[in-house]
């Protein structure tokens, strides 16, 4: 099978973020994107995020360059401001073409 | 005498409702360890319900009402909610020593409003049988985007213009209000009563008006595990903030039910516009604060809204602005 | 004259029942940028609901039918479930230019039924007191089935044979919509009412009666933002497609009300069976044409179904059915 | 002669509910491999409503009691805890040919109840007009208790001491059933039923009364997709299980209908503790088992207890058990 | 502690799909899997998917040769016809017998 | 970009066990975790659990070590009894003192 490396970004962040962090993601370059709902704990503590409903979890499979543009965003407009957590890690894919 | 009296018997009417109970058993149950969650995918489709039904009940009786008779009661509200953020924000950053951003945040939740208090005002006069302008609901929706607009624009005058960022945010809080669920639920529903019209609305009365005093039972529920877990938290938040989650409602409450007697309203309206200024805001309020004002402590506003406020005004508040309202008018 | 105000009592009759009226608010808040969701988990529900609402209603009236008056109405829509796809296939393939496997999704939509539209129909028969064949949700079963089958086999007749194994993915196609939740759930309400019987069936009336116009309105509600969004996209699909996402229900429902009346049916009934035939599915039929024909564009035959077909049946569709049934019979 | 006929119009009665006959549609559709299953997400909510609902509805009944009326009836509660699971043990070890463990386990839902068995009991009698003690449900929340602590401290005796942190689990498990959200449910329920009082109830009726017998009615099509998904199973646990799952139920149940009758309550009160009984836990006891004895074989005590007491003792047992209630009082 | 490698195969795809996707990953020899539910878009655009719910999400844990069979498999049957997406990384396992 | 490499240890188990799980990940180290629900089948069969609810699916991002001690317990006081699976991989992290 002829595959690719890509990497596997994967972003855990407060309810409130998920069209912004969407529409960044998006306009940083990644091709698709997947969201799905999980609740945690972390630095911030459940209570504070708990009232707006499950926090968003995004991955995404990207390019080198994507995932580095997306986590320069990340560290500058979401950590220090809200509840996200973040981390990559390549993966491998088939059609590279799509990622 | 009869004061005393006329307390007793709306305390009553007030606590023992089932959605009051309701409330208090699961608060009790959940400060005993004990695990009374309902499913979490009822509560979303709770909240939607209760917020579209009362919209409903609102464009209905709006439709059934004078014009003339509404600009009153909405100056009303306008005042209240421009002057509770005010009051809010002084006393939670003079009396309860917060930072200004804290201090601004605190006061977008108690200048908007609580749909379910409002709610469970509602049911309450139901449960005595007295009445109260059914338009009120739409007073709600207003409420609840000024007061919260009016507290970002405290912080922002004394920030203005840092090139931050912070004016980005503060559009995209408004438009998080204004667009968000909540509100376009709420005018939805008042859309919907208002066009389909008292009549024709009778095909519908088993959802929106039969199911709403169980809905907000099981509602209270949720309600009171969330409260239950907050005033746990209370602690940390310090005394001087707990003293006023109950302080800041009776002042704005109070000026809530002069307000409501100046505009005309009858006793039972004047005792939900009270409600409804007494009341702060846990759904809308933090979203928007969360955007606009990332550095204040959620741990600080949830708890003296949720933890605090909205406790103390359904079991002590309601019935104490109900008494006041029949004082004043 | 008296056809005018004929028409103009229909329309308000359809137009200002509580969930046309809920489409509409949630539509305009849609294209307006609100967000007027209600909680996801909700939907399913609402539909599996309704679903099982109308084969529970289908089923008591079938229990209380005459079984010699069933055939005739029987015989009509399994002709509208063969006749009708054809001609949204010819419709789409000439007039449309649409390719061949284009054309058969669409067919297979226009040629199966939507159930909200059904019961919007019934919705309007009851806002005005007219009564309709209660049995006509059976029809309902059929025509859903029928008409997917044929636009199918359409394309299969046309393709057959090629080894690639598009024969499996027919038949998996046709298990998924006869085995599908939906018409099951159809099926079982029908079983449920006809077993249990009218008067039994009372201990459950405030469930499967009650709720129903409720659960239809708020149901209403996510159509209108679906619809909304979809009609956003009707650019891309063209004008021709657009223009027939109108003129094939005219045709259909119109072929509907003739069958109807030739089958006997009461001008209520026929209203119904015209409507059936008017409407385009957008669950059963997307489902099937996902599998059976993968390279069939959903953004077209969604966009056709739900962004214009169904609010135009919502709208103008229905009172227009109910005059040419009035009319006919 | 008039014995049958009783049989006869019972067995119809119960059959023919529309939660028995949503039973029996689900389950043959299943059987069917037809897709049948309502959205996930319903069954939580609907089962935590029914659980409140009961409650309610029991807190209510105590209300209106006579504390003197409850003790034997309380009394028979607690023999039935204790000897029902003893009989399940004995019976499914020795005649079923289990280890100590799975005998253990499948004592532990034997000795515990079904609130669903005991829901459709009640619309039962409710569909032949029969009363019954309201105050039963406040039964219901001591069998669920005291059958699952009895069975568990069978091997506990049996395997006592040994350092191997069965200890800590079992502790854990107990605190699962007490504190766990069926048993807390039912107890809130109950309180709240209680504190509010009939009258001021009536605001909810319209949820926790009227929806009562639809919303259980739903919960049926779940239960008969997952009793027929199990009974697909029941070959793998064997005959003898299967038998048992016959037997166990009889045995008990007959002596839940001698305890009720000679704790004075009435023949459709005698009925109901004999159905309690009777029925096997499918929520609290696996969750209890699972972590007190982990090694125990869910297959099997599933297996029994969904696959073959439930449909057993919604189809035949509860006419069986009404009649024998009826011979007995 | 002692552990193997193995592969995680993530496979994303159309609704429609899940009994499918779980049917052939059973097949080709995965001893387990786990299904949840993401939103996402791709390279077919939100629209298209949406209206038959939430895309599957389904991820195994298997072996190198299992891992080459799926993603052939997806290659040939999936890929070409449907919203699907799929990536795979190394992860290392306890009780290397049971994947 | 400055990233630390850390452990992203993932865990599916029955749902009974979500807040023991939860409880033993924080109380052995890890700084935050995340939970989901998926639905799957393995060793144990899709039977045994299904009448509980879905699957909790945790992940945690932690040290090596973190994860060594978790994987520990894991095996000890989970494999033996319960239908429970995990995995770790690692991953890339921004702030790593957060991990
Ligand atoms: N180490 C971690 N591993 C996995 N998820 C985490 C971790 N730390 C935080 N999270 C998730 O990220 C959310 C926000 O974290 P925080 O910003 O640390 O409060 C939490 O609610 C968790 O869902
Ligand atoms: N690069 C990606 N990263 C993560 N998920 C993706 C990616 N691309 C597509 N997806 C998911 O796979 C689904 C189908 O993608 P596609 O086939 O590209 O339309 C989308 O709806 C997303 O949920
Ligand atoms: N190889 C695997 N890959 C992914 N998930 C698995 C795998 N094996 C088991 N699981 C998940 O872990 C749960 C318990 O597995 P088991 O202990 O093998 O019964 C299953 O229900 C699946 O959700
Ligand atoms: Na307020
Ligand atoms: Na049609
Ligand atoms: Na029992």
């Amino acid at each position: 099978m002829t595959t690719a490396q890509r990497q596997l970004l994967t972003v855990i962040a407060e309810s409130l973020l998920e069209q912004r962090l969407i529409d960044d993601v998006k306009r940083l370059g990644a091709k698709g994107y997947s969201v799905g709902h999980v609740r945690g704990e972390g630095a911030t503590g459940r209570a504070a995020l708990d009232f707006a409903g499950p926090s968003v979890r995004l991955e995404s499979v990207v390019t080198d360059e994507v995932a580095e543009r997306i986590f320069e965003l990340l560290r500058t407009d979401y950590f220090p401001h809200y509840a996200v957590v973040a981390w990559v890690a390549p993966v491998r894919v088939a059609r590279p073409d799509r990622f | 005498m009869l004061a005393v009296a006329l307390v007793g018997s709306v305390v009553v009417d007030n606590l023992l409702t089932a959605p009051v109970i309701a409330f208090l058993v699961a608060g009790v149950a959940t400060l005993a360890r004990f695990d009374i969650r309902l499913p979490e995918a009822l509560y979303p489709i709770l909240s939607s319900y209760l917020l579209l039904a009362i919209g409903v009940k609102g464009g209905r009786a709006l439709g059934l009402s004078d014009p003339a008779e509404l600009w009153q009661p909405l100056v009303a509200a306008l005042v209240l909610g421009v002057v509770t953020p005010i009051i809010a924000f002084v006393l939670y950053r003079r009396v309860g020593r917060a930072g200004t951003i804290d201090a601004a945040a605190l006061a977008a939740h108690y200048g908007s409003v609580s749909a379910v208090t409002f709610t469970v005002v509602l049911a309450t006069l139901d449960a005595r049988g007295q009445s109260y302008e059914g338009y009120l609901s739409g007073l709600l929706a207003v409420l609840e985007v000024v007061g919260i607009v009016v507290a970002l624009a405290l912080v922002r005058t004394g920030h203005g213009g840092h090139g931050d960022g912070s004016e980005a945010r503060w559009n995209e809080a408004l438009l998080e209000v204004v667009r968000g669920r909540s509100i376009t639920l709420l005018l939805a529903g008042l859309a919907i009563g208002l066009i389909v019209g008292d009549e024709r609305l009778e095909a519908v009365d088993p959802v929106f008006v039969g199911l709403f005093s169980g809905a907000l039972t099981l509602f209270l529920v949720e309600m009171g595990v969330v409260a239950a877990e907050r005033l746990r938290d209370a602690r940390e938040a310090g005394w001087r903030i707990a003293l006023l989650g109950i302080v800041v409602p009776l002042v704005n409450g109070t000026l809530g039910a002069v307000a409501g007697s100046l505009a005309g309203l009858s006793p039972g309206g004047t005792a939900v516009l009270a409600t409804l200024a007494a009341s702060a805001s846990y759904i809308a309020a933090p979203a928007a604060v969360r955007i606009a004002l990332p550095t204040a402590s959620p741990g600080l506003y949830v708890t003296a809204s949720l933890g605090i406020t909205f406790p103390f005004n359904v079991i002590v508040g309601i019935p104490l602005y109900l008494v006041i309202a029949e004082a004043l008018t």
